[in-house]
């Protein structure tokens, strides 16, 4: 899997994008989540307030309950504030 | 159409391309949101982060939804992404129709779709200090009109 | 600024005059009617008659109304006059303010306000024929919005 | 006083603008148009249908019931159609 951070959460992380292998019983963006949180300080503080985290699964809106089978993108960002 | 891009743009240039030859067009809206030099602070230099791919999925999703809703003649987003400075373009918004209504609500529309959807970011250079914008929650309200308008 | 002119205008100079050397605008708006080859029959002229002195006072006005209204940096209303072809701009609204909600409701504003009060008639030779432009009801109910909302 | 036509007003009186002597019990819009109608055929036509006439003293929109004390200029068209 594909993961790509974006804005402030990838200062968070350090890092733009990696490719992971996600455990198998991580099945929703939650788990991703709770997965990335295990990975050090970094990730523990880009995803400390998930209210202020946004994501997108092969490039479209999702939410933490966003079901990743089958994906092959998931990104990470903050609230978009373009325009 | 959609276009993400570094280089400025010009505005006459890009109507002129939309209406040449074109006799069926009544009302021709457009929006430029432009940097600001004061943004709670003094701003001296703005940077637009984007998310490649996604963002011109998203630019031609949100068009295609305005002209779901509006009859639509021709239509045109442009954002620019990269270094800018107060006073630069960010982005443009044309809308064309037969009447004045659909062009200026579409317009306005897509501006508000895109400040809540496009997966853009910006980081300031405000009062000597680098920080990521923040979400306007009034940007989020103006979003929210018009689907509970429908 | 309002001008009553017989020769077009060049959206892109217009705005790069109100913009020129500013830094303080965050949201532009522009606004361009159009002489359309279809209403209610085939258009192949338009002629665009005024009253002259009253309609340069209507537009200013107008104009200083929208200024009482919303926090405008800078506007420009330009209306043409005289014989118009298809295609051809008529008439060009321009406003600039901090935010993109100001810009939007004064150009809307303006033109809702100009087409309802600003002593210009058009006439069209349609199918051959010259005829009057009637009013749009949808016009005045359009002026009225502004005046139940406040 | 002068007295302008605009559009299809213009058209049925036959005159751009002219200028008159009103009778001096003439003291409102209302009272010029009755005058007026009183001058010929086309200005019969042309303030037959009060519903579409409109009206401006001195370049200010006006109705029926607006005096025209101390008014040099009246003018008379249908409503207007521009933008």
């Amino acid at each position: 899997m594909k993961l790509l951070y974006f804005a402030r959460v990838k200062e968070s992380t350090g890092v733009a994008e990696e490719e992971v292998m996600l455990p198998r019983n991580v099945t929703t963006v939650a788990g991703v989540v709770e997965w990335l949180k295990t990975r050090g300080e970094g990730y523990t503080h880009a995803f400390a307030d998930l209210a202020i985290i946004r994501c997108a699964v092969d490039q479209q809106h999702g939410d933490l309950d966003t079901p990743i089978a089958g994906a092959s993108e998931i990104a990470f960002f903050p609230p978009v504030t373009g325009g | 159409m959609v276009r993400v891009q570094t280089e400025d743009f010009d505005i006459g240039a890009e109507i002129n391309a939309l209406t040449d030859g074109r006799t069926d067009i009544g009302a021709l809206v457009t929006f430029t949101g432009l940097v600001r030099d004061m943004n709670e602070g003094r701003v001296t230099l703005m940077e637009l982060e984007h998310y490649p791919g996604m963002t011109e999925k998203e630019l031609v999703r949100i068009e295609q939804e305005a002209h779901q809703r509006w009859p639509l003649q021709a239509s045109l987003i442009i954002h620019r992404i990269g270094r800018l400075l107060p006073g630069d373009n960010i982005v443009l918004v044309i809308t064309a129709s037969a009447h004045r209504q659909a062009a200026f609500e579409a317009a306005s529309f897509l501006m508000d779709y895109l400040k809540t959807s496009a997966p853009f970011w910006k980081k300031e250079i405000r009062d000597g200090k680098a920080r990521w914008v923040e979400v306007r929650e009034r940007d989020n309200a103006a979003m929210k009109k018009w689907f509970s308008q429908s």
